[in-house]
């Protein structure tokens, strides 16, 4: 059974922020103009965090990708009204638009505030909706949207799997965070697969999770700053990520 | 009425249909490479032709019409390859003369009870998102 | 068909909850338009073109699907040899770029007189054909050469083929060189490279390779040449244990990726370097040849440490604590340029920067230096055409009301030129000016005629005569793509605009005639034999590099620049740009930046890039100011607020902007940084009137010896507005405040000892010896 | 003839005759009907704007993403409380001050929940789907998540809004049958009204054993009720991890915040109707007095929870939740907070503790500040742990936009629109309960005189 998971490296990532635009161009994530981004409206389902330590001139910031993270016992499940939010069994967070009435409770219980609500009716002045992603619903005022993983990258996968018979390979499905970073910091598989790419970049001692504390077993495993030998091998080969696309 | 007289695959002109996420409509050339020969004079055949070499592309009224509000992202092409015959939601299209819509493609309850029999995914998001 | 309204009446919850919403709301019935002819795709399927992102000249390798025709997405291309797979936030956005509601998609002629106060804004104009426009232009080219060649120019932001095409049809027309349009510390760049490696072109630097790197100014992760190139080199050289040490007057994401950050004085980079090199010499680390060749070019004997610590006002340990990691580094390699170009000091900084190199001996080797332009284009397609000329010379020539036709192609002057220069009104003196872009931009405004412009996704493109990252560990590349999609509206590309303007004029000097772009390209690459054996498999090469994306050179980069050509010698570095006695007391020194925002501008267009908040300053939908607590304190401002910037100095009419202000650790006491690129007139309704365009706080400071502004000698006076304009957007809040850790993330402590002892500076500097800036002392 | 059916006594100097004239015109009603009555029309036509235009008309946001709306709903349902902890606790303890107060007590709840069980709804992203939480059969196997709070909530709502309406309108049966009985015209709306209500009402013996039978179960079944409708509502928050949420305590702790606005609401619209209505000879100071120190008790519980939740937060200081709690004590919070503490516990302490200040008078002025304070510790408990969310990135401000405002006073107005109505269509004060009390007392009274002839006959 696949658990679909992502390892971010945050000693790779130097916060270009091309993640959060590809994000927003993959997945019809509206933008609310100023007013609304003024009131903490926006609506990006990847934002970077900044860590910073030490103050002037030992300032040293650090970058960390922060989008849902899809946890196996997520605090935003059990808390929605109408299962519009559940957990799939391929460990995807599940958040189907349609049967959400707007609650905002998974909102409020999710530690990490990923998640962001259509305050209003999203807007794509001709012809900018042309750009829009077929193969992504747009979600209409008064519904909770987050991060899909890109479910409709590995729902196409299958599909493409299914095609030429063949089961899913590791390095099959990026996300397109994970596909646009300049420095590969993403990484997206199967955790359940020991041999996939994540597994082997999850087991690193580098390895932490967002608020682990909390129990909410997170789908997402960051990396810290440091070397290992992991990494200067993942440093020399050509990433198995290269396959995709 | 081209499948029963002709014995006309389907796919044969409807090729997206297989494995597209998309069935889309064949191109009008495809209707004439025949037409011009078969049946010129019919009227709605002439407007066909009329239209084509005038360089008009026609307007098809959609029947199955798949409600925006349901946010639903169906892939046709997989349900070809799953062998739903193309008449378990078209209707029999072949004997119809203007296409008619014989299931509530809408409905999803009709969805679900395919998926179930024939143990497809009933995975919310494996149609949502 | 009633039955086909009440089927889809009975629809699921979902419908039915909208549907009571919508009250008895009936859907529309949806159609579907037939295509007439048989296509490669059939409707509603994907197709992925390979492409070059040509949003900067780093021109990376790029895929864009498109469905129907329409852009969806832009990814990047694995195969391709510097991008590999990369893209940045800028080259996702060219699709919110080709797609702008307010894109300039028919010629326009002005219709109300030029005036000032530019934001007259589209209604100053009314759609043309592009008959008219090329009839009108032709015919007022026509009158400036008989009257006299020389009064026509033309200005253009691409320094490839297109620029190479408009300086074929100048020469044609006898009219002086064109001018080209490029950032203004590449200028610099290249200036120094000319005296240093004996080669006019930028160099381009194997981040990958080396084992160490020194970052003078160059904020490679922002904006500088290739961002997305160097992030996946910087990378991988970090995995392999590579240090990274950063000199720069603030904390860029640069920087911030760096092992150690110097953040020195505005303009000492060169300081620095210089004194660096006295230690590599001292340590007999150079060859021979390398410091001979150093020596030419810095006679002087270098300033030692403690020196360099005082005038860049750095604290000495971490000058040591760098010097120990270069001498201990196999091969270290000093890439510099960006804010250290752009001081008085700019040349000679950057030059000392760039020489480093000699002193490394990693000139022309693996994980070291290359000076190799890319193709020729000037030469292959307008040979005895002039160099181009930097955007100054354009200055003089208005100045000078030389001027009769201007014709501006892929360049917004008016936007990125110092307003002390006061381009627009000498603008406004031109008889004709011709704006040819996709938007209405600055320049645009100013214009008699604005001819819509192909954006590179609906162009053939290809990298230019300056790469910015030349070689991929081997041979140059080129990257090179057909378009993605067909061009919105009428527009066309600027370079055919420059063809179809040479073909209604009679007898020109040389003949400006191709069947297009790549034709010209095709030609062009036929002469240069690094890519192509002969002339005649030119077309089957390009043919072959449009479908992969780019071309890599058969032949290996020659290994060095023309070494034995003598540069002659630079004046010492000194960091003259900071006299801190002659400043006005607590005026803070301007420290600009092109953020991954709006770049240089362009980007200021795309709602996406409005609304990322900057990693350092999450400011959406304005440009904003960065303070350091310190300053924040002395003038009583807090993220959030706004503050008014005029520029310090007796004179009245000083110029004066109004900008959000974020109280950042990132900004260096005793200056004010501040983004690039925003503050447009016009430029669709996403960029109108938002944030404050920093040129208009420079005069005419100029670089020593080089014909670029110093933006970075420009000194502030930042008081706090009491009536704020509106609410500044902050995504989450400013790098101001302390922000706590959540436990067990983000910090350093599971690091091994490897990374921070031997780069973090071993004592902490002793307070007030550093972080003071000039009159804040 | 029949009033004797309806086993009352006989009208001649009748001390509640008064109270039966609810149909006489009261202009200053009349006007405050119509006032609040716009107020309505004025809730309604914003809710629609803010279903037509999304929630971006309110100004909640991300990470404040429940604002007043929340608010107000708690703040409801925790008025409700007044009618049944109050009468069906008094009557099943047989407190004979209570007899006069019940009734507009049981009206409270009764519109205080209709009011409250609006806000979830104009609360909703897309209300017009709000029956997706009611578990309706449907044949796509679709239902609610009964694990979610806020299905709970559904199910304890309904459940008190019936079981209370039951309450209110089952000891009205008598006074409606007098009210019926009296009603000049027989074929008017109230004559019908009144006769439907009283569901045929004659007094008979079995009826009223029945009558008394009834009440007393209602009553005692109600009160676990009310309890758990305001436990639920606790848990909203309490089921949650955010921090300054999750607590323990936070069940009984809102259920006696409940109460206690549920008193001051009580005493507030007492204080009014005795002024409006003319009812001094029937809510008397000492019915004030004897509320006055129930509330007082209230203050000091309620003062005692709300020390001990943030005592314990403050003490155990995690990260988290001392961000929220510094926030609250010296934030950006701090003045409501302390404001608050004003209002709920400085204030009623005050006034309550001395026997002046249970005069009505005393008493309104101390509830109205319970009824502020009361609100504002809703607004305490909702935003300022919404404004701080444990990744240090997103950090939240909240302020209320014209339409939430609006929405509010409009929901408030609803109410007082209700019971102004109630108040001219039913007697509001229970008649037949009052007259029970006074011939009670009477017959006591009675018995004493006869026994003390006879001791005194003893002597002569």
């Amino acid at each position: 059974m696949t658990r679909w998971g992502m390892v971010i490296d945050t000693d790779r990532c130097t916060g270009c922020e091309a993640c959060v635009v590809a994000c927003s161009a993959e997945n019809n994530v509206p933008t609310v103009g100023e007013d609304d981004a003024a009131m903490g409206r926006a609506m990006h389902w990847l934002r970077i965090e900044r860590v910073v330590e030490g103050e002037f001139p030992d300032t040293r910031v650090r970058f960390v990708p922060v989008l849902c993270q899809h946890c196996g016992a997520a605090p935003c499940e059990p808390v929605c009204p109408v299962y519009a939010t559940y957990h799939n069994d391929e460990g995807l967070n599940a958040m189907v638009y349609s049967r959400c009435v707007g609650t905002r409770f998974c909102a409020n219980n999710c530690p990490y505030t990923v998640r962001t609500f259509n305050w209003r009716k999203p807007a794509w002045p001709e012809p900018l909706d042309r750009q829009l992603n077929p193969d992504v619903s747009v979600r209409p005022a008064g519904v909770m949207e987050k991060c899909t993983f890109c479910v409709q990258r590995i729902h196409d996968a299958r599909h493409e799997a299914d095609a030429d018979e063949r089961e899913l390979r590791d390095g099959d499905v990026s996300p397109a965070c994970a596909q646009s970073c300049p420095t590969q910091a993403i990484a997206f598989g199967d955790l359940a697969d020991p041999e996939s790419r994540v597994s082997r970049l999850a087991r690193s001692r580098r390895a932490f999770q967002l608020l682990d504390d909390l129990g909410t077993a997170p789908g997402v495993v960051y990396r810290r700053g440091g070397l290992d030998l992991e990494e200067t091998v993942m440093g020399e080969l050509p990433l198995p990520g290269a396959a995709d696309d | 009425m081209h499948v029963v007289q002709e014995e006309l695959e389907c796919t044969r002109c409807h090729r997206g249909a297989a494995e597209q996420k998309r069935a889309g409509l064949p191109p009008m050339f495809v209707c004439v490479a025949c037409h011009r020969h078969a049946i010129p004079d019919h009227p709605e055949v002439a407007k066909l032709l009329e239209a084509y070499d005038a360089k008009q592309p026609i307007l098809w009224r959609k029947v199955n019409v798949m409600p925006e509000s349901a946010m639903v992202q169906f892939h046709h092409g997989a349900h070809a390859r799953a062998e739903v015959a193309c008449t378990e939601c078209h209707g029999d299209v072949p004997t119809m003369t203007v296409a008619a819509p014989v299931r509530q493609v809408a409905d999803m309850s009709w969805c679900v009870d395919c998926h179930r029999e024939r143990e497809a995914s009933v995975d919310c998001i494996a149609c949502h998102y | 068909m009633p039955l086909h309204r009440r089927d889809l009446f009975k629809a699921s919850g979902a419908a039915l909850g909208v549907a009571l919403l919508e009250g008895c709301a009936r859907p529309e019935p949806v159609y579907i338009e037939q295509p007439l002819e048989r296509s490669t795709v059939p409707p509603g399927a994907s197709l992925w073109r390979t492409t070059m992102c040509g949003q900067c000249e780093a021109g990376c390798g790029i895929k864009v699907r498109t469905v129907d025709g329409n852009a969806k997405k832009i990814e990047g291309n694995r195969e391709h040899p510097t991008s590999r797979g990369g893209v940045c936030a800028l080259g996702h956005s060219a699709l919110q770029g080709l797609y702008d509601p307010d894109r300039v998609t028919m010629p326009l002629r002005r219709t109300s007189p030029r005036a000032a106060g530019a934001a007259s804004g589209a209604g100053a104009f009314a759609p043309a054909s592009w008959e008219e426009a090329l009839r009108a232009v032709g015919g007022a080219i026509a009158a400036a050469r008989d009257a006299s060649p020389a009064r026509i120019a033309a200005v253009t932001g691409d320094d490839g083929v297109a620029g190479a095409i408009w300086s074929r049809l100048l020469l044609a027309l006898g009219a002086p060189a064109l001018v080209l349009d490029e950032p203004f510390d590449r200028l610099v760049e290249r200036s120094a490279a000319h005296r240093v490696f004996g080669v006019a072109v930028a160099p381009s630097y194997d981040l990958e390779r080396a084992d160490m790197v020194l970052g003078f100014g160059a904020a490679f992760l922002d904006r500088w040449r290739s961002p997305v190139a160097y992030a996946r080199a910087l990378a991988e050289m970090r995995a392999r244990g590579g240090r990274f040490v950063h000199a720069e007057p603030r904390l860029s994401l640069t920087a911030a990726a760096a092992d150690l950050w110097l953040p020195v004085r505005s303009g000492t980079e060169g300081v620095l370097a210089r004194a660096l090199a006295g230690v590599v010499l001292a340590a007999g680390r150079a060859s021979e040849e390398g410091a001979a060749r150093y020596q030419q070019l810095f006679p002087v004997t270098p300033p030692d440490l403690e020196t360099a610590a005082r005038t860049c006002d750095v604290a000495l340990a971490r000058l040591e604590t760098t010097a120990r990691a270069l001498l201990a580094a196999e091969r270290p390699v000093a890439v510099a340029g960006g804010a250290a170009a752009l001081s008085r000091d700019g040349l000679a900084s950057v030059a000392a920067g760039q020489a480093l190199n000699l002193l490394f001996g990693v000139v022309g080797r693996p994980g070291g230096v290359t000076v190799e332009g890319g193709v020729d284009w000037l030469a292959a397609l307008a040979p005895g055409a002039a160099e181009p000329e930097p955007l100054a010379a354009l200055r003089r020539r208005l100045e000078a009301r030389e001027v009769d036709v201007l014709l501006v192609a892929d360049a917004d002057p008016l936007h990125r030129a110092p307003a002390g220069w006061r381009l627009d009104e000498l603008v406004r003196g031109v008889p004709l000016v011709v704006a040819i872009t996709s938007a209405l931009d600055d320049t645009a405004l100013e214009a008699d005629w604005v001819l819509p412009a192909q954006v590179d996704l609906e162009r053939f493109v290809v990298t230019g005569a300056h790469p910015a990252v030349a070689t991929a560990g081997g041979g140059p590349v080129l990257s090179v793509g057909r378009a993605a999609v067909d061009p919105l509206g009428e527009a066309r590309h600027p370079a055919e605009v420059a063809l179809a303007l040479a073909a209604g004029q009679e007898q020109l000097s040389t003949p400006v005639s191709w069947q297009g772009i790549q034709e010209a390209v095709v030609e062009a690459l036929g002469g240069d034999t690094r890519f192509v054996a002969s002339p005649r498999e030119s077309r089957r090469a390009i043919d072959g590099g449009a479908r992969a994306g780019f071309l890599v050179a058969a032949a290996p980069a020659p290994s060095a620049g023309d070494s034995s050509m003598g540069g002659e010698a630079f004046r010492e570095p000194g960091g003259t740009g900071d006299d801190d006695a002659s400043q006005p007391a607590a005026s803070l020194r301007l420290v600009p930046f092109e953020s991954i925002k709006a770049g240089d501008g362009r980007g200021a267009n795309r709602p996406w890039l409005q609304e990322l908040p900057d990693p350092l300053a999450p400011v959406m939908w304005a440009s904003w100011v960065e303070l350091s607590p310190r300053d924040a304190a002395t003038i009583g401002v807090q993220t959030g607020d706004w503050v008014r910037l005029r520029v310090a100095g007796s004179s009245a009419d000083a110029a004066t902007l109004e900008m959000g202000c974020i109280v950042s650790l990132s900004a260096r006491p005793g200056t004010v940084a501040a983004p690039l690129g925003h503050g447009h007139h016009d430029y669709g309704r996403y960029a109108r009137g938002r944030g404050a365009n920093l040129m208009g706080l420079v005069h005419d400071e100029q670089v020593e010896g080089c014909d670029a502004p110093a933006l970075l000698d420009v000194r502030v006076f930042v008081e706090r507005l009491a009536r704020p304009p509106r609410k500044l957007a902050v995504y989450g809040r400013g790098l101001g405040d302390s922000e706590h850790l959540p436990r067990g993330w983000g910090a350093h402590e599971s690091a091994p000892p490897a990374r921070s002892a031997d780069t973090r500076p071993a004592a902490a500097a002793p307070a007030g010896t550093e972080g003071t800036e000039g009159g804040s002392r | 003839m029949t009033e004797m059916a309806a086993g009352t006594a006989p009208a001649h100097h009748d001390p509640e005759a008064s109270l039966l004239e609810v149909a006489r015109p009261r202009p200053l009603l009349l006007v405050g009907s119509a006032v609040t009555g716009l107020l309505v029309v004025l809730l309604f036509v914003l809710w629609g704007y803010q279903a037509k235009e999304g929630l971006g008309v309110a100004g909640i946001n991300r990470p404040v993403f429940w604002g007043i709306y929340i608010v107000n709903f708690v703040f409801w349902i925790g008025i409700s409380h007044a009618g049944t902890l109050i009468s069906a606790i008094l009557r099943v303890v047989h407190a004979e001050w209570r007899r006069p107060l019940t009734r507009c007590a049981e009206a409270v709840t009764v519109f205080a929940l209709m009011v409250g069980g609006l806000f979830p709804l104009i609360h909703m992203g897309r209300p017009w789907l709000f029956y997706w939480l009611l578990p309706y059969p449907n044949y796509r196997g679709l239902v609610p998540n009964f694990r979610s709070p806020l299905v709970w909530d559904v199910a304890a709502i309904t459940a008190y809004l019936i079981g209370s309406s039951l309450y209110l309108l089952l000891p009205m049966i008598p006074d409606l049958a007098m009210l019926r009985d009296r009603s000049s015209d027989r074929g008017g709306v109230r004559y019908r009204l009144y006769r439907l209500l009283a569901l045929g009402w004659r007094g008979t013996p079995l009826q009223w054993a029945a009558l008394e039978r009834g009440i007393g179960i209602l009553a005692v079944a109600v009160i676990p009720v009310a309890v758990s409708v305001h436990t639920i509502v606790s848990w909203d928050f309490a089921m949650t991890m955010t921090p300054g949420w999750n607590s323990t305590i936070f069940g009984p702790y809102f259920v006696v915040g409940a109460i206690y606005s549920g008193i001051a609401v009580l005493l507030l619209a007492m204080a009014i109707l005795r002024r409006g209505l003319h009812l001094e000879h029937v809510l008397t100071d000492k019915t004030f007095d004897n509320l006055g120190r129930l509330c007082l008790a209230m203050t000091l519980i309620w003062g005692y929870f709300t020390f001990a939740e943030h005592l314990t937060t403050w003490y155990a200081g995690d990260a988290a939740s001392d961000s929220v709690h510094h926030a609250l004590m010296s934030g950006r919070f701090g003045n409501l907070f302390w404001l608050m503490i004003f209002l709920n516990v400085i204030v009623p302490f005050a006034l309550l503790v001395t026997r002046r200040g249970r005069r009505p008078l005393g008493a309104a002025i101390a509830a109205i500040g319970i009824v502020i304070g009361m609100w504002l510790e809703r607004l305490l408990i909702v935003v300022p742990s919404l404004s701080k969310p444990r990744l240090p990135g997103l950090d939240g401000s909240y302020w209320p936009s014209p339409v939430e405002l609006g929405i509010m006073l409009g929901s408030a107005g609803l109410f007082v629109f209700l019971y102004f109505v109630f108040v001219q269509v039913f007697p509001i004060v229970s008649i037949w309960e009052v007259r029970e009390g006074r011939e009670h007392k009477a017959v006591a009274a009675g018995q004493r005189a006869t026994e003390l002839a006879r001791a005194g006959g003893g002597t002569v």
